[in-house]
């Protein structure tokens, strides 16, 4: 029970996740603290569990084993948790034969959203796909695809980002402006978790950074303690 | 693999004891039917055979709830297991049906609407197999497994009442009328019968079992490699 | 907003979303449509059929046609969600999941649905016959809806496969036996004018089917989308 | 007078115990198999 009494300060929690794939565990007995507020990266090679955790936690995939908690309640409870979570993965989700402000239409009704309008408007803006609004998706780069899911994960406004590589084609323009927006938002006291392959250009802007190996987070440390973890500092160094 | 349970061992015994000592029953102590002649002999073990086959596919929707409900293995283990010794029972049963049919009916296969669900129902289980062989991760193969069989197990209702209501030709055992081929059993008849099924549901545990240790193994194969 | 009313927004823009895309695409219902008639073409030639054979085989090759057709349909469904993950998008809905097996299903039997009464006018225009009795469009309905939910089902199991598409048929078409039985049965009936009493059996088993396939859905769906 | 059918009968008990028999026969050869993979596996386990 002192589990849950230290999850309800914290806005996710997760307690002995295991998650196997072929009998073997993807995610082992792995144990995570995240508080409000916080901007943590979630560092790892490639098939370390990054996008695993990211769906479990977006309760896109299932846990075999552990607890997870969102803002102190349980995972698996209550559908209406997923409202508070905006979630980008390596898939934009979008039908290709619809424009981009029908799939985010859609996407706001499955929200249940008031003032669908405006916030699409708005979300377009952000991105600026303005010109591209009412044309089908099929017919957009896969920088507008992506810059079109980050407007699509923002839309109903959740408190907790879990953003999966959202610099995938994105170019320098477009990645600055994320940048800026990953700021904008840490500065407005969202929770985010982001898995990065890359992380470097991020460390000057996020609070923390969760180390993900062989199934477990390894280091979790502000990104001001870096310099006192080498092994993280040079595993940093080296993927950059 | 965990060694041989005494249990496993008793019930292989037992099979081994009694389906020959049922046979003998069927062909020395079993009257033999007035018009149909010896071939009517073959029923005790085809109507078994269907019995155990239709026990081995409810069993494996049950297992497969038990898989959903504990997400243990070994309750995959067993839906499949039950599934695969199920199909090999169906098959017995469609083969022998056809063998009395032959002289009965003159003709080897009737498109008896029971007959023809029987051979749907094989079918519905074949496919539980390609469906397997098409998923790639064990964990995924248990779990579609599972609400496969459940689901399949949940129209075989379904299936029998809508050949209750197509005219069949099948006879109907178990009824004191004499239409299209139905017969009425001695108490010798019953007898045997009733011992034949008894020997069919061990068998079908036994090989059930062994079938379930033989996935057991094979996961721990695949496990180490 | 009320939890009920919550999900049946959710089914209702679900189903909304695929009227649309199809809409855009015009994929699905065209290629459902001009194969159903393929198969009622290849069957007449197939089976030599006469005249007379013809008038009693109508109700079996409109079921045959529409449940060959539907499946088309259904693959089609699925597949949309799979394109870019869509399925995704639905599942982060903050609703219960089995809604999206409603939305889907209900799209499904819609587009069916429209086959059919695109096919009834042919169909009683080659067989000499009026198709379109309420009766008969009743049936098609109630067959229709257990078809396509017992289909959505399956497509979801299907499409996770390494053979995607390509095994629906088999899983689906033994297992929708009773309906298709069920549904020839009393079109059969209702064609040849016979009594409500003498189909009410078929009609009820059409129901129990419609029930059953649902409740497997609204029980199972989310445990088929988890990975 | 019953009808005359010993032979079908005798195909019919040989049909579902050849079957029957042909299935144990495959269990018994996958296990053994499956055993002899697995003292592979422990004999270099890597």
């Amino acid at each position: 029970m002192e589990n849950q009494a230290a999850s309800h300060a914290l806005q996710i929690a997760v307690r002995g996740l295991v998650k196997r794939y072929h009998y073997h565990p993807v995610l082992n007995q792995l144990t995570l603290d995240i508080e409000h507020g916080a901007f943590c990266i979630l560092v790892g090679s490639n098939g370390a569990g990054k996008t695993t955790l990211l769906r479990i936690l977006a309760s896109l995939s299932r846990a075999d084993e552990g607890r997870i908690w969102i803002g102190g309640m349980l995972l698996g409870t209550s559908p209406l948790l997923r409202k508070r979570i905006g979630y980008i993965s390596h898939h934009t989700m979008f039908y290709q034969d619809l424009t981009a402000i029908e799939n985010l239409r859609h996407y706001a009704r499955l929200y249940a959203l008031q003032d669908i309008d405006e916030k699409i408007q708005a979300g377009i803006q952000s991105t600026g796909l303005t010109r591209a609004q009412h044309q089908p998706v099929r017919t957009f780069s896969r920088g507008m695809q992506q810059r079109l899911s980050i407007a699509r994960a923002l839309l109903h406004d959740p408190d907790i980002l879990l953003f999966d590589e959202p610099y995938t084609g994105l170019d320098q323009e477009a990645a600055q402006s994320l940048d800026q927006k990953l700021n904008a938002l840490h500065q407005a006291g969202r929770t985010i978790l982001l898995a990065a392959h890359r992380p470097q250009r991020l460390i000057s802007i996020a609070s923390h950074v969760a180390w993900l190996n062989d199934g477990k987070i390894i280091q979790h440390i502000p990104t001001s303690r870096l310099a006192d973890i080498p092994d993280l500092y040079h595993y940093l160094q080296e993927a950059a | 693999m965990s060694k041989k349970p005494t249990l496993l061992l008793l019930f292989d015994v037992l099979s081994l004891i009694l389906i020959p000592a049922a046979l003998i029953l069927i062909l020395f102590f079993t009257p033999v039917e007035r018009v149909m002649g010896p071939v009517q002999k073959v029923f005790y073990f085809h109507v078994s055979a269907a019995w155990a086959g239709m026990l081995g596919f409810i069993f494996a929707g049950v297992a497969g709830a038990g898989y959903l409900i504990t997400r243990r293995q070994t309750w995959d283990w067993l839906s499949l297991s039950a599934i695969e010794v199920g199909l090999v029972f169906g098959l017995i049963a469609i083969l022998s049906g056809m063998i009395w049919a032959q002289p009965i009916w003159n003709t080897w296969w009737v498109w008896d609407p029971r007959l023809t669900t029987t051979a749907i129902m094989e079918l519905i289980y074949l496919a539980y197999f390609i469906l397997r062989s098409g998923l790639d991760t064990p964990e995924a193969r248990a779990r579609l497994g599972a609400v496969y069989a459940i689901v399949s197990v949940g129209t075989v209702p379904l299936t029998f009442f809508s050949i209750r209501l197509f005219r069949t030709i099948h006879p109907v055992v178990i009824t004191t009328g004499g239409e299209g081929g139905a017969f009425n059993m001695s108490p010798r008849m019953l007898l045997a019968f009733f011992i034949s099924l008894a020997v069919f549901t061990l068998l079908l545990a036994d090989l059930v079992w062994h079938r379930y240790r033989l996935a057991e193994l094979q996961t721990q194969n695949k496990q180490e490699a | 907003m009320k939890p009920l009313i919550r999900y049946l927004n959710t089914i209702w823009q679900i189903t909304r979303k695929d009227i649309q895309v199809e809409w855009r695409g015009r994929q699905g219902v065209p290629v459902m449509l001009v194969f159903a008639l393929l198969v009622v073409f290849l069957f007449n030639f197939a089976l030599q059929l006469s005249p007379e054979l013809q008038a009693g085989l109508a109700s079996g090759l409109l079921w045959v046609s529409l449940a060959f057709a539907s499946t088309l349909g259904l693959n089609r469904s699925v597949s949309l969600e799979r394109e870019n993950n869509a399925m995704d998008g639905l599942l982060l809905a903050p609703v219960d999941r089995s809604a999206i097996f409603f939305g889907k299903s209900i799209s499904n039997f819609a587009f069916t649905c429209l086959v059919a009464i695109i096919l009834l006018p042919v169909f009683s225009l080659f067989y000499q016959q009026n198709m379109l009795s309420l009766p008969l469009i009743g049936i098609i309905l109630l067959g229709v809806a257990a078809y396509t939910s017992l289909g959505t089902l399956l497509a979801a199991l299907s499409i996770q496969t390494r053979t995607r598409d390509v095994l629906l048929p088999v899983l689906l078409y033994p297992l929708a036996l009773p309906i298709l039985i069920a549904a020839v049965e009393s079109s059969r009936g209702v064609l040849s004018g016979q009594a409500f009493a003498d189909l009410q059996s078929w009609v009820y088993l059409l129901v129990a089917c419609v029930v059953l396939f649902n409740a497997a859905g609204l029980m199972f769906f989310e445990t088929i989308l988890e990975e | 007078m019953p009808a005359n059918t010993l032979n079908d009968m005798i195909l019919g008990f040989a049909v579902i115990l050849g079957v029957l028999l042909i299935y144990v026969l495959t269990l018994v050869i996958r296990t053994r198999r499956a055993r002899v993979q697995r003292e592979r596996n422990q004999q270099n386990p890597d």
